[in-house]
């Protein structure tokens, strides 16, 4: 399978912080994949530099063929790269719709706003029912199907998500992945980014996965064997 | 105890209001886009006119010399962003909003010494030709109905441009959540100027829109950028619409109290109010947050 | 007699519980370890504790004393101390002048003694080669380095260290376990310590306690803690339980 | 470390004893122009009510927006009350200080209670500064409005021997030396001195390690605030005429918000190094009239912009690390 990203040693961090440490990945067209890590362990700050919110210290990040490392943040979404983060990071005084619309704004994305649109309110119904609501007065779970609304609204081609399920009673996580396995169905030409911290619903939609404990990729590989296996929870918690 | 007949002296507050919710509405965008409370704002008023007032000294028509006083306060605010400004953006929080508090201060200071120094009598008055108009058996002037109307108008279209264009979708996205805007391609460089120069051009009708109704003097810049911060205090900081309210309320209390117990002594009044505000509510009574 | 005793602390955020009716009791001497995943309320519980937080619900007795809603500055002299997860040292002071601050404000050691044990502190933490340098100078590691020695500096009996691990190589970690296990040798001191890095937690804590979404959902031995069916699925969810 | 925080303390005690002789003897030099003496007296005030400035936003970061204002209120009660003639000139001065003080300990206290940022005191005491005109100009009966009123020569004890142009000029002198020499003494002898130094840095690590913010930032607000109102109601004493315009926002927190910068914020010789090059700065460049204050904003531009740390800092980086 062709890769759509390559991360290749990657460091990263805030100010004089480093947090990653050398950390290569690698993610195919059309393929989902996990990367699961206790907390501070790094992956926030991974899908923030690859986002270009943070600038990385060393290292390549290659889209399409592309560099994109230290590229501003809305070029590397217009390329086609989105990010739905755990702090959701909506607009809460705007509405779901202006909130979505949003999510539109580059060029392209423009031109296919009913598009996406429509396919965002047939995996999340309840963000239709909840058009002409302010974000900022909705639940937790309604938020994370908005934030990763927005997300698909650009039109990207890799949608990184960071912990979708954080924080949210376990029947809204059942909405959610039920939501993202139904992108993945109807969605062509879509490769997500799964960041978890708990693994057992990554592993519900991805084959392949990493570890990263500590801001270094610990383990690499089919993820559901690593989650079966004993040794999963000493080389998850870095123990 | 009042001279003037008390409706109109509300229409003249409420005239009042909306020209300083022109200005105010300039200070809260640059706030929440760059997070400097601008000082020297009302600079930006006056900058306008003394040019438009100094053109037409020199015979320049009417069009022409409103053309240009609105050019130099764009120009200015555009000036103060990509170049004075800058040692700023590098800052993060309260050392950010202190050093641009601080620049902007002395910006205001150098400017208001150079307009009242350089052009004393460059004072703007735009009389008009038919000077009142009967209506329900009042006699209003013509020209407070037309600065209201015409404050009332520049204020609904800034608030479509805000509802319904991209650029003021992302104007105000920014001021919500920039981390949040940045994820969704919005470029903060890009709209940081843009509401500097709608920041200029919105303080510019204001201050044609005050000089219909009286005179505009160089002198009065801080004045302006004072009551503004007042509206933008009672407003909430970061409310666009809670600005709007704000200044008409402040608007018609302010032509109230000057009318019953004296300019300085309203003043007083006006700012033992804001101390209290700033006091039990620094974020403003009507905006919904920071 | 436990040196610290917390009972049903509930703090809420605009009507958002950050921690819901946690007790902590800790022994004198204990290594405590407090982990949990994102959101869990461990900093929350720490900033309680020092008296940044006011607890909306609850008591805290340090040596049997209530100290609950008391100040920060209050709580140091009393002698619990604390360092924060980033790092904030005096940037303009000498590695020295910042340890001395230490000692100094917190009134619990004498004139003369001061500069020899600000002198054992820098040499305990492995800071003495920098002592002249500033503090803005420094960097992240060494911050921590200065943080936990001007902390040490103010002879607490409790201390509260916050992710002291985050960012450090292997190597580094060993280092730091070291430096720990002499610190509390030296000092006859009492730890709680947040952090995830858990290898680091399980060879030196003495108990840990888990908190997940503001409770406390275990606590105990290192090794039983791993095992643990709440702690498993707190970290990775729900179904992995039953597979295993 | 403990020789080198000797060589400081040295090195503060000869530029303190410098300062002195300088302060001294400088007005015997100009004994025969009164007008020098004079320019010197003025710049003795500004130094000052930059002292004040500069401890209280340089040291404890409370941006007092007010210093015209809390200097006017002195000013003005002192004048009051020797116009009416109600009491002596010592109870006025002793009454003018009280007053300024307990105000700047109430405003103080409300924004350590009410945890503004600094920007919401700044625009609290500027909202002061503004309320503190308008009642001067309002209030006409009393205040004289606009013109002011004049003030009588007054005694001033055994100063009364000297010429008429010298005695405010060791008046002031006494007043700015000795709160020089205290703030030394606690900054560099007392453990006060490094809270100072500690709260100037990170207020948070302060609290952390048992300093009482809260504490010394009212305490610095009272001292401060009570010796602006004391070199106010002197300041009135020596014009011998008060009017809103010598206390105005312009007039003289501009001034002296310069004079802080560009001395250095939280450093105890630059109050008079500023006051220094603003008095030349002033007399020289006195032929340009009103564009002085054009001049003194776009100073005040760059240096915010380029130097914010000052001249004292820079000599302190660049060339000896003598001055705190």
């Amino acid at each position: 399978m062709s890769s759509i990203l390559k991360v290749e040693e990657l460091n990263a961090g805030y100010g004089d912080v480093q947090v990653l440490w050398d950390v290569s990945l690698d993610l195919g067209k059309n393929e989902v994949v996990a990367i699961l890590g206790p907390n501070g362990s790094g992956k926030t700050t991974l899908l923030k530099t690859i986002a270009g919110i943070l600038k990385p210290k060393k290292g390549k990040i290659i889209f399409n063929g592309k560099r994109i490392d230290g590229m501003p943040p809305e070029r590397i979404v217009q390329d086609g790269i989105a990010l739905a983060l755990a702090e959701k990071e909506l607009f809460p005084a705007m509405t779901v719709k202006e909130n979505l619309l949003l999510g539109a704004f580059n060029k392209h994305a423009r031109k296919n706003f009913n598009e996406n649109l429509e396919l965002v309110y047939k995996i999340f119904p309840r963000l239709k029912e909840r058009e002409n609501q302010k974000a900022g007065t909705m639940s937790g779970g309604e938020q994370q199907m908005l934030a990763i609304g927005r997300a698909l609204m650009t039109g990207a081609r890799v949608l990184m998500l960071d912990e979708p399920s954080t924080g949210l009673a376990p029947l809204l996580v059942k909405s959610i992945f039920d939501g993202l396995r139904q992108l993945m169905e109807t969605k062509q030409e879509l490769s997500i980014l799964l960041v978890e911290q708990r693994a057992i619903q990554a592993v519900e939609l991805c084959d392949r996965g990493y570890i990263l404990s500590n801001g270094r990729i610990v383990y690499e590989g089919d993820i559901r064997e690593a989650v079966t296996s004993g040794s999963f929870m000493r080389k998850y918690l870095g123990v | 105890m009042l001279d003037i007949f008390p409706p109109l002296l509300i229409i003249d507050g409420i005239v009042l209001g909306l020209t300083l919710s022109l200005i105010a509405a300039g200070l809260t965008m640059i706030y929440g886009l760059a997070g400097v409370l601008n000082i020297s704002h009302g600079e930006l008023v006056i900058i306008s006119t003394v040019t438009a007032a100094v053109l037409l000294q020199f015979g320049s028509p009417l069009p022409l010399a409103l053309l240009a006083g609105l050019g130099a306060a764009v120009a200015l605010s555009s000036f103060l962003e990509r170049v004075v400004l800058r040692p700023i953006y590098g800052l993060e929080g309260e050392e950010r909003v202190l050093l641009g508090l601080y620049i902007t201060l002395a910006l205001a200071i150098f400017l208001h010494s150079a307009l009242v120094s350089t052009f004393p009598l460059a004072y703007l008055t735009l009389s008009l030709p038919i000077p009142t108009v009967s209506f329900l058996g009042l006699t209003f002037r013509t020209a407070q109905l037309l600065s209201g109307g015409i404050a009332a108008t520049t204020l609904v279209a800034l608030f479509l441009f805000l509802k319904r264009s991209w650029s003021g979708m992302a104007i105000r996205s920014l001021t919500q959540n920039e981390v949040g805007a940045l994820i969704c391609g919005v470029s903060v460089k890009r709209y940081r100027l843009l509401v500097f120069i709608i920041g200029g051009v919105l303080a510019s009708s204001a201050g044609y829109i005050r000089g219909l109704v009286a005179t505009v003097g160089p002198e009065t810049g801080l004045e302006f950028t004072i009551l503004a911060l007042l509206v933008c205090v009672v407003g909430g900081v970061r409310s666009v619409y809670g600005t709007i309210i704000a200044g008409i309320v402040i608007g018609v209390v302010y032509t109230f109290l000057i009318a019953m117990i004296g300019t300085y002594l309203a003043n007083v009044a006006l700012l033992v109010f804001i101390m209290l505000l700033v006091l039990i509510k620094p974020y403003g009574i009507i905006g919904e947050r920071w | 007699m436990n040196i610290i005793e917390c009972t049903g602390i509930s703090v809420f955020f605009g009507g958002l519980p950050a921690l819901r009716k946690v007790n902590l009791g800790v022994e004198k001497g204990e290594i405590r370890a407090i982990i949990g995943p994102n959101g869990a309320g461990k900093t929350t519980l720490f900033n309680v504790i020092n008296g940044v937080v006011k607890p909306s619900e609850g008591k805290i007795l340090f040596e049997g004393r209530n100290i609950t809603g008391k100040p920060p500055h209050v709580i140091c002299r009393m002698g619990i101390s604390r360092t924060l997860q980033i790092p904030r040292v005096f940037k303009d002071l000498t590695v020295v002048d910042n340890v001395m601050a230490g000692a100094l404000f917190s009134g619990r050691l004498k004139g003369d003694m001061l500069e020899k044990y600000v002198n054992d502190v820098l040499e305990m933490v492995g800071i003495a080669d920098k002592a002249t340098v500033k503090g803005g100078q420094l960097n992240i590691q060494e911050r921590k380095k200065v943080e936990l020695a001007r902390a040490l500096a103010s002879k607490p009996c409790l201390l509260l260290v916050d992710e002291y691990m985050s960012g450090l190589n292997p190597m580094e970690i060993e280092d730091a376990i070291d430096l720990f296990k002499r610190i509390r040798k030296e000092y006859n001191l009492t730890i709680i310590w947040v952090e995830h890095v858990i290898s680091a937690v399980s060879s030196l804590a003495d108990q840990v306690t888990v908190l997940n979404q503001g409770e406390k959902i275990a606590e105990g031995k290192p090794e039983e803690i791993v095992v643990d069916d709440k702690v498993v699925e707190a970290y990775l969810g729900e179904r992995v339980v039953k597979h295993t | 470390m403990t020789a080198q925080i000797r060589i400081t303390r040295r090195n503060q005690l000869i530029a303190f004893i410098t300062l002195c002789t300088v302060y001294i003897f400088l007005p015997l030099l100009f004994i025969n122009t009164p007008y020098v003496v004079f320019i010197m007296t003025q710049m003795l005030f500004f130094t000052i009510f930059a002292y004040s400035f500069n401890f209280l936003f340089g040291f404890t970061r409370q941006l007092f927006l007010c210093i015209g204002a809390f200097a006017g209120i002195g000013a003005y009660i002192t004048g009051i009350l020797l116009r009416e003639s109600i009491v002596g000139v010592v109870e006025s001065v002793i009454l003018s200080t009280l007053t300024v003080g307990f105000i700047g300990w109430f405003v103080s206290y409300l924004s350590v209670r009410r945890r503004l940022v600094v920007i919401f005191t700044g625009i609290f005491t500027l909202a002061i500064t503004l309320a503190f005109n308008n009642l001067v100009i309002g209030l006409v009966d009393i205040t004289g409005g606009e013109t002011g009123f004049r003030v009588r020569l007054v005694s001033l004890g055994l100063l009364d021997s000297l010429p008429l142009y010298v005695r405010f000029y060791y008046l002031a002198a006494a007043t700015l030396l000795t709160t020089a020499f205290i703030s030394f003494y606690l900054l560099s002898y007392t453990k006060i001195g490094y809270a100072f130094r500690c709260i100037i840095d990170d207020e948070v690590s302060s609290g952390l390690i048992g300093i009482d913010v809260a504490k010394i930032k009212m305490i610095t607000a009272v001292l401060a605030s009570g010796l602006l109102g004391y070199a106010g109601a002197l300041y009135g004493l020596f014009s011998q005429l008060i009017t809103p315009s010598y206390y105005g926002f312009l007039s003289l927190d501009i001034p002296v918000q310069l004079i802080v910068i560009l001395g250095g914020r939280a450093t105890l010789l630059g109050p008079f190094i500023g006051s220094a090059i603003i008095s030349i700065l002033n007399e020289a460049l006195k032929f340009l009239g009103p564009l002085t204050q054009v001049l003194y904003g776009l100073i005040l531009v760059l240096l915010l912009a380029f130097f914010r740390n000052g001249i004292v800092d820079f000599v302190k980086r660049r060339i000896v690390p003598w001055f705190f």
